[in-house]
Parts: C-alpha cells; structure tokens; sequence
C-alpha cells in the first residue's frame, strides 16, 4: 500500500532514500559520530552523505564540505549541531531544496531566555523553505523496515509493528533491547523533543497511515494540541489502537480551589477521560505500554469478557484467575458440552472447572490445539489464556519417553518444538478469538520463541497476560462506544 | 476548602447560587424549586408555593461555600421555623446578599457533583463525581472535554467507582442515567458557548428517591463580569 | 550458627547427610526418575539409596530392594509411589527408625472420598513413628546451600537467600529460571502440599531460624492455623521480612449478606489485615512477590520516605517519579546544600530538581559513586532510586573516547565494568539507606550483572523499583508498629 | 440488602437495636442517647429527656434493617410529631416490637462502620470501615484479628482510604482516633468473650461535630439463642 503512506508528509522522512548528516566525524567522542555509527550499524541502504568541514572521509563515506555540494537533494538531513550553527545549516538545506529535517540539537526553547527566541526563528526559516523537521532537542527516529536509526543507541530489532511518538528520546531508544527480548520492534518511532514544528498529532497521524504499524504507542508528557489529539485519536483508533503512557499527572499542576470541580482537576484525571473519551488505552507502566501493544497488534479482540484459562500447573493457573478477577474479566463455569468434550484430557486428579487443570498431558498437542481448539470453538467463550511450561529440557524428556535414542535427542527436539508451535499455531488460525500465552520462561527457551515466533504472544507472568486480556476488551468497548457516538452523529 | 480568601484576592467574581441556578436551568440542568425571598412574608410564601419542609440560604455571589459559615437552615417546616430563619440569615452581616433562597428539600441520599473547568490545552473540561461530603475523600470522578455526546456521558458514569449506586439503591429508584447523560451534554454546550464562566460546580446534584436527578447548590466562577 | 539451625526439627529435612528413595528407576517416562535425577544433577554431596524392587542399579546407584536393607538409617525418604503402597512404605521407614519423609504421592485429601480417609492412617503411621513429612500431594524441597532438590524441575541457581513456603509446586520449580535471570535463588522452599503433618507455619518457623535465609516468601491459597500463623509471622517479622502473594480471594467465598459487616467480609480483605497485623508485606504479583523478597533481602530499610531520583535519561525518570507518586513516597526538592554539591556534575540542560537528571555523565563514576554518596549523605534523605543505562557498547564507547586502542578495547570492557561496579558497592557500603537501581537491561548485559553481583538489586523498570522501595518502607513501619505494640504490652 | 427472608430461613436470631446497644455499651462502645418506649407519654417524656429534636425508630430483634421498611422518623421537634411518629411506627404491624426507640439527633455528616464476623481460621474479625449509606458501594474497609490492641486498631484506620475526613473536615472537628481504636479493640474483646455471636454490625456510628464517636445503629447476630 504505497500509495496510502505516500499520502502522509512524513513519508520522505521515515523512508528516506538519501541523508544529508551533519555533526558526525571520526572522533569517536562526538554524538554525531555515535548516530552516524548507529544508523551505518544497522544496515541503512540509502545513500548517506556525511558534511564536515574538514573531514573528506567520515566513517568511510565521502564527506562533503556544504550541504551546497551534494551531488543530489536528500530526502532528509540529520542536524547534530552546536546550537549558533542550526539555523544557517538548515537555511542552506532549505535553499538546496530539502525538505525533511530532524534536529538533534539542543539550546532551544527547553534553556529558556535566548533559547526562545533562537526556536522561533528555526521554526520560521523552516516554514519558509516548507521543511517540515522533528525536534529540536530530540534524539530522532527508528524505522525497523528502513533500517533507519537516527539515535545514539545501536537497534537490532527485527522489522516490527509497533509505531511510538515519544516525548522523551529514552523510551525510543533504550528500550531496543527490551523489545527485542520479546521479539518484538518498533515499526517506525518519532522522538518529537521539542515540537517545534511536528508535534505528537503529526506523528500519530502519520503512524495511523503506516501500513507497517500495527498499534500505536505514546510516550506522554504534555499534549499541546488538546482537541486535535482527541479528534485523531478518536478517528484513529476506530481501525488501529492506540495505547498511551502518560506520566505528567502531578499533583503540583491542580489549580487552587476557585471550586470543588477545580481542586479535583489536576492533569492525571484530565488525562484519563481524554484518553477513554479518544478511545486510547492507558498503560500504567513502560511494561503494561508494551505488553498492550504486543496484544492489541498481535491479537483479535474478544467479543465479550468470558474467559477461559488452560493450564497444567495450578498455581500459575490461579494466579491468572485471581488477577482476571481483580481486572473484571469473567471466568464463567464451562458449558456442559465443553466439560463433557474436554473431560478425556483432562484426568481425576486435574479440574473441569475455570482454570481448566490438565495437571500432566502425555500428549502435548492434547493440550497446545485440540483442547484450546475445543474452547475457542465454544460460543460461550470470549478468548482463551494459556499457561506455558515449556522447557526445552521437558521436550527433550518427552522424547525420550518417546522412545528416541539418546544421540538423536538434542537434533529431534527442535523438529518436536516447531511441531508443537504449528499446532498452536493452526489452533489460532482456525479461531477470530485472542489467545494469550503466559510464562515464568522467556525467549531464549526456544519453545517460547517459537511459539512466538507463529504469532502467539506469551506474556512473561500470568497477571500480566491478565492485564493485557482486559487492555483487549476495554479497546474493543471503547471503540464501540466511539462508532456508536459517530453512526449517531 | 479556604476558597473565600484566594477569591478576594484575585479580585474573581461568581454569581449567587440562585444567578447559577438560573443560568444552568437554560443550559437543562434540572435545579431544585427555589425562590429568592427579600422579606419575611415572601420568605413564608415561597415555602408554601413550594410546599414544606423547606430549607433556606443567604444568597449571595461572595459567599461560595454555605455551609462553612453555618448559613444554611435545613427541615424547615413551620412559619415561625421560617421567620426564624430568615431573620437569622438575614442578619449574619454577609456582603452582596441579594436575599434569603427558599428551596425544596430534596429527598434521597445519592449525591453526585458535576462540574467544569477550563483547561489551557483541552479547553472546556467537564466533570461528574461522587457528590456530597464525600467528594474529596473519595475523588471518584470522571472527565471529558467538551463537546461530547449522550454516549460518552454514559461512558463517565460507567468510569465512577461508585456507578453501581446509581442502580436500583436501598430502596430507592435507579437513577435516570439518560438524565445524567443530559446534563453532562448541557454543562459542555455551556462550557464552550460562554468563554468566560472559569469554573463550574453543581454540587450536590441529588438523585430523588424516585431516580429522578436536581441540582440543589450550584456556583459559577467567572473570569471577569458576565457580559450576558 | 548451626546450633540455632539445628533447633529445629525441620533440619535433617532441609540438610539431610543422606536419602532414601522410593520410586525412581531407569525408566525416563516415570516421574520418579526425573526427580532422582534432579537431585543428582544439582550435585546433591550425601548418600542416596534408590529403592526399587527390581533393578540393582539406578542411574548408577546401587539400589535396594528393602528400605530394610539398607546400611544406615537416611535423614530423610522421598516417596514418589502409588498412593496404595504409600503407608506401608512409610511404616517401613518408621520401623527403621527415618524421622523424616517427603510424600510426593497424590491421591489423599485432595481427591475426596476413599483418599480422605487414607490421609488420615497416613498421618497416623507417621505419628506412630514419629515422623515428620511434607506433602502428600507436594513436590517437597530445594535447598540450594545443600544442593538438595527433590522436585522435578532441574535446578541451576545459584545459592541465594530467598526462603519459600508454596501451596502450588509451580512456585518452587517453575520459578527457578525466573529467579536465575535476576541471580537469584531460593535458600530453601518447600512446597506442603496437603500440609497433612507439617504445614505453612512450620515451614514459616524453620525459615526464620536458617541463617541462609533472608527474606521469607508465601505462596498461599488459604491459611489453615489461621491464629498461630498471626503469632508466628507477627513475631518472625520483627527480625525477618515475609512477603507473601496470596490468590484465594474469590468472591464465592463471600457469605450472605445476614449483616453489612458479614457481606463485606470476603476472603480478600480479610488476609489483607491480617497480613498488616503480622507485619507481612503482600505482594499483588509473582512478579512482585520476588520484587519485593529481592530488596527487602538485599537492602536496608528506609527511615522515612523521602526519595531522591538519579537518572541521566529524562523519561525513566519521570516514569519512577511518577510511580513514586501514586506509591505515596515523598520526592522532596533537594536541600540547598546538596543541590549546591551536586552542581558541578550536573549541566546546565541537565535538572537538580528531583528526579535529579545529569543528562550525559563524561565521567562514569561521578554518576555511580560521587553524586549517589552525596545524595545518600545527606540527612534529609532517606533512600535512593538509580537509573542504569549501561549497556556494554557504551562502556567501549567510553573507552575509545578515553583513548584506549581499538584491539584493547574488548579486554578493557571488564576491567572498566568492574571498577564502576566496585564504585557503585562502596557507595553502598558507606551508607545504611538503602539504593535500588532499575533499568531496561537485563543480566545478559555484563554492566548489570556486576553491578547485581555487588548486592545492588537493579530492577527491571522504573516502576517496579518505585514499589520495590515502597515495600521497603512499608516493611518498615510495620515492623514498628509490631514492636511498638509488643513493647505496650 | 436482602437480608430479611435469609434471616427467616436460618432460623437465625439477633438482638434488638436497643438490646444490641446494651451488650456493645457494656464492651466500651459510646452510644447514642436513646430510650425505648411503650406509650406516647413515655416517647414525649424520653424526647424531653434526650432534648430536641429526636430519631425515632420500631424496635425489634426480626428487623435488622429498618430503612428498608421504612420503620424509622427523623427530626422530630414537637409534642405533635413524636404522638404522630410513635402511632405510625407502632401501627406497622412489625412483629416482636419491643417498643419505640426515642433518640438523640446525632450532628455531624461523617459515618464509620464497624462490626465482627467469625471466620472459620481467624476467629473473631473486627471490620473498620466506611459507613452510612456509602458502605456497599466503596467497601473502604479494614480487617484484623482479635485480640489486637490499641496500636493495631490506629493502623486500621491508617489503612482506609476514607481517613483523611478523620481529620479537620468541613468545619468540623478532628475525629478522637483514640475512641476509634478503642472501640474497635473493645469490640475485639466482645468477639472472643462471646462465641455465640455470630456478626455485629455497627453502622452508622458517627463522628459528631466536636469529633467524638456515636453509634447510632447496632445489630447482633446471634449463632443460638444467647446465653445471657
């Protein structure tokens, strides 16, 4: 769908063709040097033209003295630069017909005083050229599926689909390897620092027509633009969620009490209704951010909040059941049918009631497809939360139960795993309901990873996987709500 | 809680309960039966008109928070009740008192608050909460800036903790969410048609026993003189 | 301090010099053999006696056909039998004069019935002997001083310092590669089971008094000596921490509404206060549970709850702040003197407000060792939260900055890790207010891990740290509440 | 809510409102002013007594909730209210009626809950909460086991949400912690010295404006018939 992203005024910047990169050297202890490193690192397959004015060679590219002596126009051009020198650089951009800017530098408006100032007029020679540019004061951006990283900090993701507008440049770039422990990534990710020129609402709008962007993050500080906010949102998260970190909540921001409604109308409330009012889900946590994010791009939403936990071990079991409840899932008796077809995997000494407790299955693909398949094919059942011990050591156990000589063990056993990963993975793709995974296990077992791997989220505790269960059911209701408000309209 | 000495001193202005009462009935907010009495004999009339028991207040636009200055009178049910209380009220030295209100007693013991406030980046924020003495012990409330629709009211009731009491409640009626819904609606429309109302508190909006919702003490704080 | 250990009658359980075992052979598909083999691959150092009615050797051990035959009398017996032949076993391993036993068998209580009242002649047989058991229907112990692990689940960690008492035999084996991942480990955990002869108070009272544990942790779904539980924990508390996680807050437990009172006093509420009441901090998470064992276990308490934030990365600052906020511990403003001291290494776009926020840090130390003793120094403070950002790549980026050779850098990495890390532990050292770093790396980054090896607990995210410290005071003020009250008295 | 026809089923039985007050008085709990009586001269006389105005309320151990049935009259000022009120409440056809309770009108809009159930593992439960009509819909409550003492019970309070309005509140004074603690402690005692009780409920005791504790309400709960 190019022509759907071509749509957006950002395109050029997240997947440009060519860059025009000032302020990195060979000087390892520059920033710029470390950015250019970053992006040169991670394999950017446009062309980037380093300008220095000394330098002929940076980091083994050709250096060019002036922005003026490009052989073409870039697409974009990365400023890591003192502060006296942004705007004349970006002026000369300007005139050699650049369009697309992201200022690393800082001194702007953030310092105060003469910063000021100095901001309003890059803002103005920007807009006299028609250079839309992120920051100042901002570390960039990251796209997986361009190989583009214009941070400090190395990515090595692989290609994903979370998009994230983030008011600080530590949520882009130090949680790289966060992500990547769940095999997750960012699609494309925006530091907008200051804003002085693309702000948040530009950012989302451009993710919401990103066809790699699954789901929408937001690192939030301060919305500047209220009502665009919530009118982008509200119309955004009708085809694609957003899920929102939100941390300026406090207390020292509420007013003096003219009334009972102004003492009470400190900025976290606020926060909280706009979101629900835009059909934004909130995250408590950097984790619940990602973990909702995993979910809401990964799984189909449940039509209602009856939920069914499969598990082998019973206190993992109730403890997804426990946090189901303090979340306000429901976890109905199952129907008889259902009972009654499960019954045969289930033993005396395991439960047929909610958590459904195989205890021990002889067989795994009992427990990975035909009994969640039995579940998801109930209508009574809104979406399964499965419980996952899976060791590597257990499979390689399993087969030699199996009767597998000792020496073919270690080579049998991935062949083992990917055929348990298949069965779960056709017992999601015959099923529109979720299916979350969880496990004290993360993805260096490889049978988490492979699980993973068919698109199956295992969530790394099981209140988490609780968690993230309601975070799906709340943006199924609040986009409801929303399309009822709109078809009403 | 210390409203009165901030108000004096940033030279703001609000209007009388009964001016605030006024302005929200336009805007469909349901307010109590009330009547501003300027004499005894009016003061008597009214509680007839509206039928005993009464409760009266002084009514003024510098005098915020009743209840902390003790110049509110509840149960009332006799004239003499009313004389009593009237001549009470009328002498405790309040400044701008534009005469003593004589309202309904509204029965039922569900409270809720609603309100607005302007907020610099989403402009007309408006609030519903837990009413009553409660609502800064609990601060069970919900916002939406306005302007928003009967759904996304209905979505702030669900938000309170306390949603399950607007159900059928010790006897008493469920509450009109549709009502609620409505004012909430009204009080955005306000918000974003009169620039100049700073802040807005309808507390408590009782729900009757019948389910039914009425405002029974309502301020407006303007930013400057109300151009109306 | 043996001699306090050996007080208690749960000793030769926990540390025995030799082990009978029933139901392990050479067949791979039973679950005996996969116990026998933990115990073995952890390295347990004393004799086992695998008894088995017909093999001669078990997974190279000499076996024997009689518990009657053996050529001593073992500390302890493991039964992992059919139920039917599980108190004749047990009779036997009286007769010989065994004191204690690990009944893995189920098939008791738990199943109803016929199983009700076998668990009573089982509880009889051992009453006769005297013997104390764990179980039936349990996984039985790990201790990881004594390399002792009777359970299914291969153990590798590391001895640690967290004593665990479980209802559920998941959160004594599946948690281990969970516990690994923070170089954690358990002291000793027992899994009870049907708690038929020793229970959780037992369990409970044996952990105080092990001097490799630090921090007790409970796993609980109900509590059945409710009174005694209170005394115990109440008195355990006022020199040990207790954290537990409890999961039987079902809403069907719930009695009818006969009074307000009796409606309202669901399970939930009720551990609630009577955690308070003994001094047991509660977790709302597995996740927490180890969160919060981890410092209590490795930390000071706090004498108040005035925190300072150091961080060089606006958002996971703001992000703890933030946590720290709806925690209710206090961030005051730095007192003049500090923030004076802090000055120098703080730049002008950096904050010394609170979170203090440095920014960049050319020089490591300052950021690990200078700035962190002034803060902790200072008497208005009662605790610090530290962000890491320290992946490897940096620390050889700080090295090449420095001057150091390229074909140097990679052997230089550890040695400059180690000394940051040497500086982040005499910080520490030099003050008894307690530091919890956080981050978004994990062990696998060398920086974290030397650092964690120090005894600094560095958790996984700002909020997570932020409740970590928050369990920490609580701790504290309700082991002064406890002692206030045992003094009144 | 439904608690009547439960009630009936069990075959359970619980004290009178003025019998409950009796037996917690006794157990150190402060309790309203009140007087039962069994003829209008002895309503008017206790009204005279307790000082005006009154509650007056159908006393009796089958009628656990009396809002419900609307067996309770508020504000009562007169001769002719308290004749009007004491016909109406004797005439309802309320079985075991005691008498009529006369009480004291008790100032004050903050309302705690306290009461005791028995649980199977803990024993007796002392419950310190939110009370009035609030109850149900947030349960801001506090559980510990008996005995405890004072420093344990101050911790319960600690932990409700709600504490904060023990403070100064709404021109009101600080509520005496210690009478708090004190009751619950009290209460406590009572649960273990009389294991035929089954549950106390204690709802509303309020905090009256110079912050002292009154129980305006009480209900036991009794296992068996109590051997008294």
């Amino acid at each position: 769908m190019p022509e759907i992203i071509d749509a957006t005024p950002l395109q050029k910047m997240t997947a440009p063709k060519s860059i025009a990169f000032f302020g990195a050297s060979n000087n390892p202890a520059s920033m710029g040097t470390t950015q250019l490193r970053c992006l040169l690192k991670m394999g950017y397959q446009g062309k980037v033209f380093p300008i220095h004015p000394r330098e002929t060679m940076v980091q083994g590219l050709q250096a060019y003295k002036d922005v003026a002596d490009l052989p073409e126009v870039p697409d974009l051009a990365v400023l890591i630069l003192p502060t006296k020198v942004v705007i004349d650089i970006l002026d000369k951009c300007g005139r050699l017909g650049i369009k697309k800017a992201v200022v690393v530098s800082g001194g702007f408006l953030e310092v105060g005083g003469e910063g000021k100032t100095l901001q309003e007029e890059l803002k103005e020679t920007a807009k006299r050229h028609g250079i839309r540019f992120l920051g100042p004061n901002c570390l960039g951006l990251v796209n997986t599926h361009e190989k583009l990283n214009t941070t400090f900090f190395p990515c090595d993701c692989d290609p994903g689909f979370i998009g994230m507008v983030s008011q600080s440049g530590s949520f882009v770039t130090q949680i790289f390897t966060y992500l990547k422990r769940y095999g997750l990534g960012f699609s494309t990710a925006f530091s907008v620092g200051n804003e002085a020129n693309l702000d948040l609402v530009d950012c989302l709008e451009h993710l919401s027509r990103d066809p790699e962007t699954k789901v929408i993050t937001l690192y939030i500080e301060a919305i500047r633009r209220g009502r665009e906010f919530i009118e982008a949102a509200r119309s955004i998260t009708q085809t694609k969620p957003i899920v929102a970190y939100y941390v300026g909540g406090s207390e020292a921001g509420r007013q003096a009490g003219l009334s009972h409604t102004g003492a009470m109308a400190g900025p976290d409330p606020l926060y909280e209704g706009i979101f629900r009012q835009a059909g934004v889900i909130r995250a408590a946590t950097i984790e619940e951010l990602f973990d909702f994010a995993w979910v809401l791009g990964a799984s189909p939403l449940p039509q209602g909040d009856n939920m069914i936990i499969l598990t082998h071990s019973g206190g993992p079991g109730a403890a997804c059941a426990d946090a189901c409840g303090r979340e306000g899932l429901k976890l109905p008796e199952l129907p008889l049918d259902l009972k009654k077809a499960l019954s045969k995997y289930v033993p005396h000494t395991g439960s047929l009631r909610n958590p459904v407790d195989v205890t021990f299955s002889k067989n795994p693909m009992e427990y990975f497809r035909d009994m969640p398949q039995l579940i998801l094919n109930n209508p009574m059942v809104d979406g399964l939360l499965i419980y996952f011990l899976l060791p590597g050591f257990m499979a390689e156990q399993a087969l030699e139960v199996m009767g597998v000589p000792q020496e073919e063990i270690k080579e049998k056993v991935g062949e083992f795993i990917d055929q348990q990963a298949g069965g779960v993975a056709r017992m999601m793709k015959n099923s529109p309901k979720p299916v979350l995974g969880f496990s004290f296990m993360e993805r260096d077992e490889l049978p988490i990873q492979v699980v993973q791997k068919q698109g199956l989220p295992v969530l790394p505790s099981p209140e988490r996987a609780a968690r993230a269960m309601k975070a799906l059911f709340l943006y199924k209701k609040l986009k409801a709500k929303n399309n009822f408000s709109q078809e009403a309209a | 809680m210390q409203a009165q000495p901030l108000f004096k001193k940033r030279f703001l202005q609000s209007l009388s309960e009964h001016q605030s009462k006024l302005l929200l009935a336009e805007w469909g907010i349901p307010c109590c039966k009330e009547e501003l009495a300027k004499t005894r004999k009016q003061a008597i009339d009214a509680a007839l008109r509206i039928g005993l028991p009464v409760a009266m207040k002084a009514c003024s636009p510098t005098l915020p928070h009743k209840t902390q200055l003790n110049a509110l009178r509840l149960d009332l049910k006799t004239e003499d009740e009313i004389t009593k209380a009237y001549d009470q009220l009328s002498n405790m030295g309040i400044e701008n008192l534009e005469g003593i209100l004589v309202q309904e007693m509204v029965q039922g013991n569900r409270e809720l608050v609603l309100g607005m406030v302007r907020d610099p980046q989403f402009g007309a924020a408006i609030m519903l909460g837990l009413g009553g003495v409660m609502t800064e012990v609990f601060e069970d409330i919900a916002f939406r800036a306005a302007p928003f629709d009967q759904t996304e009211a209905l979505d702030m009731v669900d938000q309170l903790s306390c949603a399950k009491m607007l159900g059928p409640f010790r006897g008493q009626e469920s509450a009109s969410l549709n009502s609620i819904a409505n004012c909430l609606v009204g009080l955005g429309e306000l918000g974003l048609a009169r620039p100049e109302i700073r802040e807005i508190d309808i507390n408590p909006v009782k729900i009757d026993t019948r389910g039914n919702l009425v405002a029974v003490d309502a301020l407006v704080v303007l930013e400057e003189k109300l151009h109306a």
